[in-house]
């Protein structure tokens, strides 16, 4: 195990981004996100929840899928039809294809939460699996994850009842997993791509025992185990409970607040749905992925109709999918990762700790009858 | 610029041939710029296309595999993508790419069987490619019924084709219906599921059914009244779909994404599914 | 409370209403979710404190389309939404019982939190008759804030605490605005041309387009939203460039010019802190110096500033005569 | 930035109404009353006609300044379609003013059918301004530049 | 998306020599939907037309660009052509690379790339173009004049004789206007209101012409074929059925010292009065400002004389509404005020007079009786100086731009005139030139220099100065001999320049007909459509178009009535079919729009309302089409988009601009 003085950590960043970007917590007009360590750039790497999740990193809000360009070229072939005629020389029109560059750098997510961490596993089982989105890929192939404990979790984070563990990041599946305790940042490969990533900037570090990560980790988990929702039972989701659930008249008045944004969508760690749109350029057409919401009116909107025309259908299919569709296919795996950032986000103060809580409660009344 | 493809970026394919079908479908032929296929496909599978700047959606193919020289969609003209393929002309371009989805299973449980195919309207597209594969392995397959219906004479798609292709293939039997009378028709007139209790098919064979939703839904309870199982019986399924790759969270029903899973699903597939379909 | 529970549960039981739109107690003290209850059973878990932030008056264009009459409890504010909806035709007056709730301020959770308060179990102090003092139990042991240290921002600027429409009100409000409601807009306009791009550029780069100041705007009621529409051929879900979120805010703030009550519901929501609400006090403040002093939602037969004009209305080149450059 | 021979040449758009100042741009050009050819202009049936969106859209692809003319207030063909459009454009001037943008890229003007001078006095003006505050980069699109 | 050819017109050499014509068709040739594109050298010719009826029929073609001048000019001729082929006309866009491209600009590489952008633009724009189906209106057969001159006499009888019911409305108690004002007229020198009073008179008695005298147009409203306005009919406090016009009031009324507007305030009149002894109709009107009854309440002197009792002093103004299918505008003029040209000493000295006070002076019912006077001391002039252009081509802010155009011929008659009947008096005209176009108005012009010996000075007047002896000193250059000249006179008459009726800009404004910076009507068009407004169903007829003569006037007015006889001997009208049009899908019902409709054409119903994921009954915009003239004002204020504006729809509009920025 290795540590840095917290005061020096600016030393430690500048090594890591010698040779990677380095993508880490900041402040930006009062709102903490991951983004570049760049000049200016204001960490605030004692965030505990940024606003949005880091998937941005691996599959931003919007990326050029490709562009399909329209050429105007001389035809030999004069007499063939759609060439243009009277015009001197024969011309025709013709499109091409042009796939955006992959990601072809390293980068380093520095300071990711254990949560989080799962989060990208979540995502992994969407985009690696066949047939793979190379974009997607290609990201991840570059990435790093330098995973950090979660020293003073709060009460919307229920990260546990995942069975992730927010004190031992070094279980999170990641490649350096690092503590910050007692004044220092204590830091350990996890993986071949950590160990190369340690290498790279071990001089700034010292060698360290173990000592005082371990401390923390029973104070974070001392701290964990009193956390309001550090409990919360998913005995009622996950495999095989699409049929029960889907028909639950708990769905028919829950969604009613819900003000059908996108709010608890784009700051998920494992909401993956996105759109994929045109944009007209000057010669040809721009081809992007962005970010969508299966909470929004249009999401599944076509010409003759939409197969999940109320909200109440397109609330249930958010919550559905995280707690049973996304089980179904991934052995059992949720899409949620506990991060609480839709407890704290949601306008309307409704999130999937509370959908959960009032199928339990139903099941309790039930009981009761 | 990258070498690897992406299932997600498109070939460009060229227009080589558009048909008339009836007033608002046409059929493309469509070639790779080189010449040749763009790709090899199954019957019941699907491909994207798209017009660059209008939009991108998903196509079955309408040809058998088992044509070697091109590929064709049948497209009805109903937004604003369908109408401006309806305005493309001979050498425009397009792109595509594809195919995805899974298939109608013609080499494993369609093999020996006798096959009922019962389609109303363009919902002959994604049927065409099944019949000509059976057709052009005509040893593989026991007898062949196709019941079409649409709703006048100039809307039956492929018409030609039906009358001069199948309807001379041995041990194939076509019957044609149309909704309305109409001048110079001599065939049969009324409704798909109507005709389907009339002529009375015997249960040992496959159903395959494709059209609007609610001549399905018809048409699946006079094939219960005839005996038939939900497991004898096909259909295909159309939802919105954007990346038709099951990652963009559009398509599904429950836990199945129609674009990855599907399209073609068995009736009691289907029945295990919630009904957001 | 349980005084205004059990008004609740008579109106109900009389069938003055058959439905109350209100609050519900969240699973943790501080996040109440608007709900409607249709029994007196339900009404257990009513709850009206602190915490009770969101404007109702939404809610009523569904609730108000159904069979009998919907009570509603509107704060000063919203009372003022409300009005503006039955302007625009999207509500039904006579299918809604109005109840003008007390309001001593709402309280918001991100201020506190920024003072340090984290890990929170209970929260004391909240309700509208409650202390002056906010007492968090947390786990990192208890704080306590002074109520009116943790309000809203859109509290301090608060247009005044009277109903402007009620079928019954119940409690008394007290006031809470301690600033000019056009102190942040002066400020803003005082900046050099840069220094307000600089300004606005920061701000609106956090935007994450997730719509939920328009969802949740009372003001933003249309059936089908032009950026959700293939009208102006906008439809836009990402803000893919450096305009995308400029073009939003600025339309969404353009189509809400004159209409919109200043209920401050856009700031409230927004999960990037983006102080939405300087679009629409700058469009307020406009159309006060320009065409005279203007509340929207006050008056419902009173004619949007941008349906009426006069002869002599100011050119627009007045923009450039007063700018600083 | 779009140069020909080394000189900045803005991209315009004139929304002109039907009535006023598409005649009066008429008049400029069968007086032969020359103004740069960056100025192109759409023509609306009205000043009233401009929805905000417009504007933004042309900001957006790139334009450098946008105008728009209509009939004197009062001489409106429609009556009153001018006054709205008074209103709505000084809103939305201000607003883009407030939020950073060089006010000199967008302008109003009333341009009678009769007045080709003014027309092509107003377009002279309007393409020194804008070129005196250069490509519009506050509000462009960036993808839009080549 | 339409399947489109693009024909870029040539215009002979007006856009080739500038807009490389080829060019522009190749490089539009591979735009979205062209499927054709083509050069001719004029595309609005009848083998340019031909042209593009064929390729729309080999070509299958469903929209239609053509490059050429302004829509203004040529999009209804495009139209029947494209109508004319089989296709709906309203999938024709025109860009405009003439007036807007060729015209404007030198550099030919420039022009050309500008050409193809705007090409681009129509391009884009038709792709999303719909067929549109003009719909019919009914049309009132009665036609409103407004101004009882000449034009406006003369075109109500006209349109009266094609057997069309026509109001007049005039604003003083008489018809006859600036012409009653006239003692002679060139160049025949026939006597003013000889030729006028007959007009007068058949107008009057005219059984389809109905006079609306001492009466305003107080507010209009619709539009062509249909509108309806508000007349005011001011109290005339006497009875008009029940006067016979014998004149024993106002040859009673005490009160006598009001100036006479008739007479240009060179003389007075009474309280009850005729403005002139030929006025029609013969009724006096009671000035109530000057009135000693209504001022005081004791008089009524009038009321008692009265033997038919048709003196009422409690009549009131009276508002009436009719309904009209066209309206002729034949306001007219008056003389500007000359108070910026105080270098002239207008307001100095009585014997600085205006022409048309000369024309009072000379008349034999003027205030002198027809006797050439001053007005300071009664005595016969013996040297006047008359100044032309006062106030005409006019560089500055204090006159007027323009040719008043009659001065030159009013000034040779009277010079003519005072030479005739007072030979002993000298008389000199100073003039900047002297304009003379018209028939036998040289040969009038030259008589008055070669046979009466008028002294033409070329040259301006700088200064004319009051002496204490009466006379005046006229300081002036004369150009021809390049020196300053000072002329004593006696009288000095000042051609100052005419103007547009001020009441023009308000009536304007309530026909929302459109105005030039002078206050003149604007014409549709300057030289193919000169008596009609832009705005449908407004006709000019007279000055209030620009300055004319008499016979122009007349001739004018003629033609004005003739637009009128063909726009009433209609049954139905098309109306415009680019109306707005409401998607109830995408209405909130909100109202907004409503509250912008100049035309009161948007009205709210409940509609059931059917869609993908909508089946209710719900509150809906409807747009009234006969009603909606088009403006769009309700398409730029409906937020989310539903009402639109047809042929000029938010997509139409943004994908032009898309093609102009791209």
């Amino acid at each position: 195990m290795l540590k840095i003085s917290i005061d020096k950590l600016s030393a430690l960043y500048d090594a890591i981004a010698a040779n990677n970007e380095l993508i880490l917590p900041v402040r930006k007009a009062g709102v903490v996100d991951y983004a570049s360590y760049e000049e200016g750039a204001d960490v605030a790497i004692d965030t505990l929840k940024t606003a949005k999740s880091p998937k941005n990193a691996f599959f931003p809000q919007f990326e050029t899928l490709y562009n399909v360009n329209k050429k105007i070229i001389p035809t030999d072939a004069s007499a063939e039809e759609g060439a243009c005629e009277g015009a001197g020389v024969a011309l025709r029109s013709t499109l091409s294809v042009e796939m955006a560059p992959l990601v072809d750098k390293d980068f380093v997510i520095f300071g990711i939460k254990p949560c989080d961490v799962k989060g990208i596993e979540v995502l992994d089982n969407v985009f690696l699996a066949e047939p793979v989105d190379n974009f997607y890929k290609a990201r991840r192939d570059h990435g790093i994850l330098v995973t950090m404990a979660c020293n003073e979790p709060e009460e919307s984070c229920f990260c546990s009842a995942f069975g992730i563990d927010a004190a031992d990041p070094s279980k999170a599946k990641a490649d350096v997993a690092v503590w910050m305790a007692d004044g220092n940042l204590y830091w350990k490969a996890i993986s071949p791509k950590g160990e190369a990533l340690t290498e790279s900037v071990k001089s700034v570090f010292e060698d360290s025992d173990e000592a005082a990560v371990e401390a923390t980790k029973a104070s974070i988990e001392g701290i964990l185990a009193k956390l309001p929702n550090a409990n919360l039972s998913l005995d009622m989701w996950g495999k095989g409970v699409l049929d029960d659930r889907f028909y639950s008249p708990v769905w028919d008045e829950i969604f009613k607040p819900c003000l059908a944004c996108g709010t608890c969508t784009f700051v998920c760690p494992t909401c993956q749905c996105y759109d994929i749109k045109d944009y007209t350029t000057k010669d040809g057409i721009q081809r992007y992925r962005c970010w969508d919401s299966c909470m929004y009116s249009d999401f599944t909107m076509m010409a003759h109709g939409n197969n999940r025309n109320s909200q109440k259908e397109r609330f249930r299919q958010r919550f559905m999918h995280k707690l049973s569709y996304y089980p179904d296919k991934n052995d059992g795996m949720f899409s949620c990762v506990g991060c609480g950032r839709c407890v704290d986000k949601c306008p309307q103060s409704l999130n999937i700790v509370k959908v959960i809580k009032a199928f339990e409660a139903s099941k309790a009344k039930e009981g009761q009858a | 610029m990258s070498n690897v493809i992406d299932t997600l970026v498109p070939k460009v394919g060229v227009i080589t041939g558009i048909t008339d079908e009836t007033p608002d479908v046409k059929t493309f032929k469509v070639n790779a710029p080189e010449g040749g296929k763009l790709f090899e496909h199954m019957p019941g599978q699907c491909a994207m296309v798209c017009v660059p700047g209008v939009s991108e959606g998903m196509f079955s193919i309408t040809s058998s595999p088992t044509n070697k020289e091109f590929q064709e969609f049948s497209i009805k003209k109903c937004g604003s993508l369908t109408d401006t393929l309806h305005s493309l002309q001979v050498g425009d371009m397009i792109t595509v790419r594809g195919p995805y989805g899974n298939n109608f299973p013609v080499d494993t449980v369609f093999k020996g069987k006798n096959l009922l195919f019962i389609a109303g309207g363009i919902g002959l597209a994604p049927l065409r490619s099944v019949i000509n594969y059976c057709i052009d392995n005509r040893d593989d397959y026991g007898r062949i019924d196709i019941l079409y219906g649409s709703r006048s004479a100039d809307d039956l798609v492929k018409l030609k084709e039906i009358q001069e292709v199948w309807m001379n293939v041995p041990n194939v039997n076509v019957y044609l219906t149309i909704d309305r009378e109409q001048e110079g028709w001599d065939g049969h007139v009324g409704f798909v599921p109507a005709y389907l209790e009339e002529i009375g098919f015997s249960t040992d064979c496959i159903g395959i059914v494709c059209g609007p939703p609610i001549m399905i839904k018809f048409v699946l309870q006079g094939l219960k009244k005839l005996g038939f199982t939900d497991d004898q019986i096909y259909s295909t399924l159309e939802l919105r779909m954007k990346c038709a790759i099951g990652k963009c969270g559009r398509c599904n029903i429950g836990n199945k994404f129609v674009c990855k899973d599907g399209p073609v699903f068995r009736f009691d597939q289907i029945n295990e599914l919630p009904p957001e379909y | 409370m349980q005084g205004l529970i059990d008004r609740l549960k008579a109106l109900l039981a009389d069938g003055t209403v058959a439905r109350v739109i209100g609050w519900k107690k969240g699973d943790m003290s501080y996040n109440p979710t608007p709900a409607v209850f249709n029994s007196a059973e339900e009404l257990d878990e009513f709850v009206y404190d602190g915490f009770c932030g969101a404007n109702l008056s939404k809610m009523m264009i569904d609730a108000t389309k159904l069979e009998g009459k919907t009570a509603v409890l509107l704060k000063p504010c919203d009372s003022y939404s409300f009005n503006q909806l039955i302007r625009e035709h999207r509500v039904n007056r006579d299918n809604a019982y109005i109840i003008g709730i007390a309001c001593r301020g709402k309280l918001d959770i991100e201020r506190a939190k920024a003072t340090g308060i984290k890990g929170i179990t209970d929260v004391a102090g909240v309700e509208h008759d409650g202390a002056d003092t906010v007492t968090f139990k947390t786990l990192y042991g208890d704080k306590e804030v002074a109520y009116n240290e943790i309000l809203l921002g859109r509290c301090y600027m608060c247009k005044g605490k009277e109903h402007v429409i009620a079928d019954e009100v119940i409690g008394e409000s007290k006031d809470t605005a301690v600033m000019d409601r056009f102190a942040q807009v002066e400020a803003i306009e005082a900046m050099s041309s840069a220094e307000k791009f600089e300004y606005f550029k920061k701000e609106l780069s956090k935007c994450i387009r997730c719509n939920a100041c328009r969802n949740v705007c009372p003001c933003c009621s249309c059936r089908k939203c032009v950026f959700d529409s293939t009208k102006f051929d906008t439809q836009q879900k990402a803000n893919v460039d450096s305009f995308e979120e400029k073009m939003f805010h600025i339309i969404r703030a353009f189509h809400v010019a004159g209409r919109c009550t200043d209920c401050g519901e856009c700031s409230r929501v927004c999960p990037q802190g983006i102080p939405l609400h300087l679009f629409n006090k700058k469009f307020i403040k406009d159309i006060d110096t320009f065409y005279g002093e203007f509340q929207a939602g006050k008056d419902p037969e009173a004619q949007s500033p941008l349906t009426a004009f006069t002869f002599e209305d100011v050119e627009p080149k007045i923009v450039s005569e007063r700018s600083k450059g | 930035m779009p140069m020909i021979n080394g000189e900045f040449r803005p991209k315009i758009v004139a929304f002109c109404c039907n009535w006023c100042s598409y005649g009066g741009a008429d008049l400029a050009g069968s007086s032969r009353l020359s103004y740069p050819a960056d100025v192109k202009i759409i023509r609306v049936p009205c000043s009233g006609r401009v929805n905000p969106m417009f504007i933004l859209r042309a900001f957006e692809r790139g334009a450098d300044g946008v105008i728009i003319c209509g009939c004197h207030p009062g001489d409106c063909h429609y009556s009153t379609g001018n006054y709205y459009a008074r209103r709505r454009m000084t809103l939305l001037f201000s607003m883009l003013e407030y939020i950073g943008i060089e006010n000199g890229r967008t302008r109003v003007e009333w341009v009678s059918a009769a007045e080709g001078v003014k027309f092509q006095a107003t377009m002279n003006e309007f393409v020194d301004k804008v070129k005196s505050l250069g490509e519009n980069v506050r509000l462009g699109d960036l993808r839009c530049k080549d | 998306m339409q399947r489109i050819g693009v024909f870029v017109c040539h215009c002979g050499t007006n856009i080739a020599a500038t807009v490389d014509v080829k060019k522009v068709a190749e490089l539009v040739r591979f735009e979205p939907g062209v499927v054709h594109a083509e050069d001719y050298t004029y595309m609005c010719s009848e083998v340019g037309q031909q042209r593009i009826i064929d390729t729309v029929k080999e070509k299958n073609l469903t929209g239609i660009v053509v490059c050429s001048c302004s829509p203004r000019m040529h999009e209804a001729t495009f139209r029947k052509c494209a109508e004319k082929a089989g296709i709906n006309p309203y999938m024709v866009e025109i860009a405009n690379i003439r007036e807007h491209c060729s015209w404007i600009h030198k550099d030919m590489q420039e022009a050309t790339e500008k050409a193809v952008i705007l090409a681009r633009a129509a391009i884009a724009k038709v792709n999303l173009n719909a067929p549109l189906q003009e719909g019919e209106s009914p049309v009132t057969k009665r036609a409103l004049v407004i101004g009882g001159g000449i034009a406006g006499i003369q075109t109500a009888i006209d349109i009266a004789d094609a057997g069309y019911p026509v109001d007049i409305v005039e604003k003083t108690p008489s018809i006859g206007g600036r012409m009653s004002q006239l003692d002679k007229t060139f160049p025949t020198l026939d006597c003013s209101s000889c030729i006028l009073t007959p007009k007068m008179v058949e107008a009057s008695a005219h059984p389809l012409i109905t006079l609306h005298t001492y009466s305003e147009v107080e507010n209009v409203s619709g539009f062509v074929g249909n509108f309806e306005v508000d007349i005011r009919k001011k109290a005339r406090s006497v009875n008009m059925d029940k006067c016979t016009g014998c004149g024993v009031c106002m040859t009673k009324c005490p009160m006598k010292k009001v100036p006479s507007e008739f007479n240009r305030n060179l003389n007075t009149r009474t309280a009850i009065y005729t403005p002139f002894a030929q006025a029609v109709p013969n009724v006096p009107v009671i000035d109530r400002e000057n009135c000693m009854y209504f001022k005081t309440g004791k008089c009524g002197v009038c009321s008692k004389v009265c033997q038919a009792g048709a003196v009422d002093y409690e009549q009131q103004d009276e508002i009436i509404t009719e309904k009209y299918g066209a309206i002729v505008v034949a306001t007219g003029f008056d003389m500007i005020k000359l108070d910026k040209f105080d270098e002239y000493a207008y307001s100095q000295s009585p014997d600085v007079i205006t022409s048309l006070e000369l024309e009072r002076i000379m008349n034999a019912a003027g205030p002198t009786s027809g006797h050439l006077e001053r007005i300071s001391d009664g005595k016969a002039p013996k040297n006047i100086v008359f100044i032309q252009c006062v106030g005409s081509r006019c560089n500055d802010h204090r006159g007027k731009p323009y040719c008043s155009k009659i001065c030159c011929m009013y000034t040779a008659k009277h010079a003519m005139l005072i030479r005739d009947k007072y030979p002993d008096t000298n008389v000199t005209v100073f003039y900047i030139d002297v304009r003379t176009p018209g028939k036998n108005f040289d040969e009038f012009y030259r008589r008055a220099v070669e046979q009466y010996h008028v002294n033409y000075v070329k040259g301006q007047v700088g200064k004319v100065v009051p002496k204490a002896d009466g006379t005046l000193d006229v300081q002036g250059v004369d150009l021809l001999d390049n020196k300053q000249i000072v002329m004593n006179a006696d009288m000095v008459v000042l051609a100052a320049a005419i103007e547009p009726n001020p009441d023009i800009r308000k009536i304007a404004t309530m026909l929302t007909a459109s105005i030039d910076t002078n206050n003149f009507l604007t014409e549709a068009h300057a030289k193919l459509r000169p008596v009609e407004s832009p705005t449908a169903g407004i006709f000019l007829s007279g000055v209030t178009q620009g300055p004319k003569d008499i016979p122009e006037t007349v001739s004018q007015a003629g033609a004005a009535a003739v637009k009128v006889i063909g726009l009433l001997a209609k049954d139905k009208l098309k109306t415009n079919p680019c109306t707005a049009k409401c998607d109830p899908i995408a209405c909130n019902g909100c109202s907004t729009c409503a509250n912008v409709c100049p035309y009161g054409a948007i009205s709210y119903e409940d509609q059931l309302v059917r869609g993908p994921g909508v089946n209710e009954t719900r509150r809906v915009a409807v747009v009234n089409t006969a009603l909606c003239q088009g403006c769009g004002a309700c398409s730029a204020s409906c937020p989310s988009g539903a009402m639109d504006l047809q042929g000029f729809s938010n997509r139409q509009l943004i994908s032009e601009v898309d093609a102009i920025c791209r």
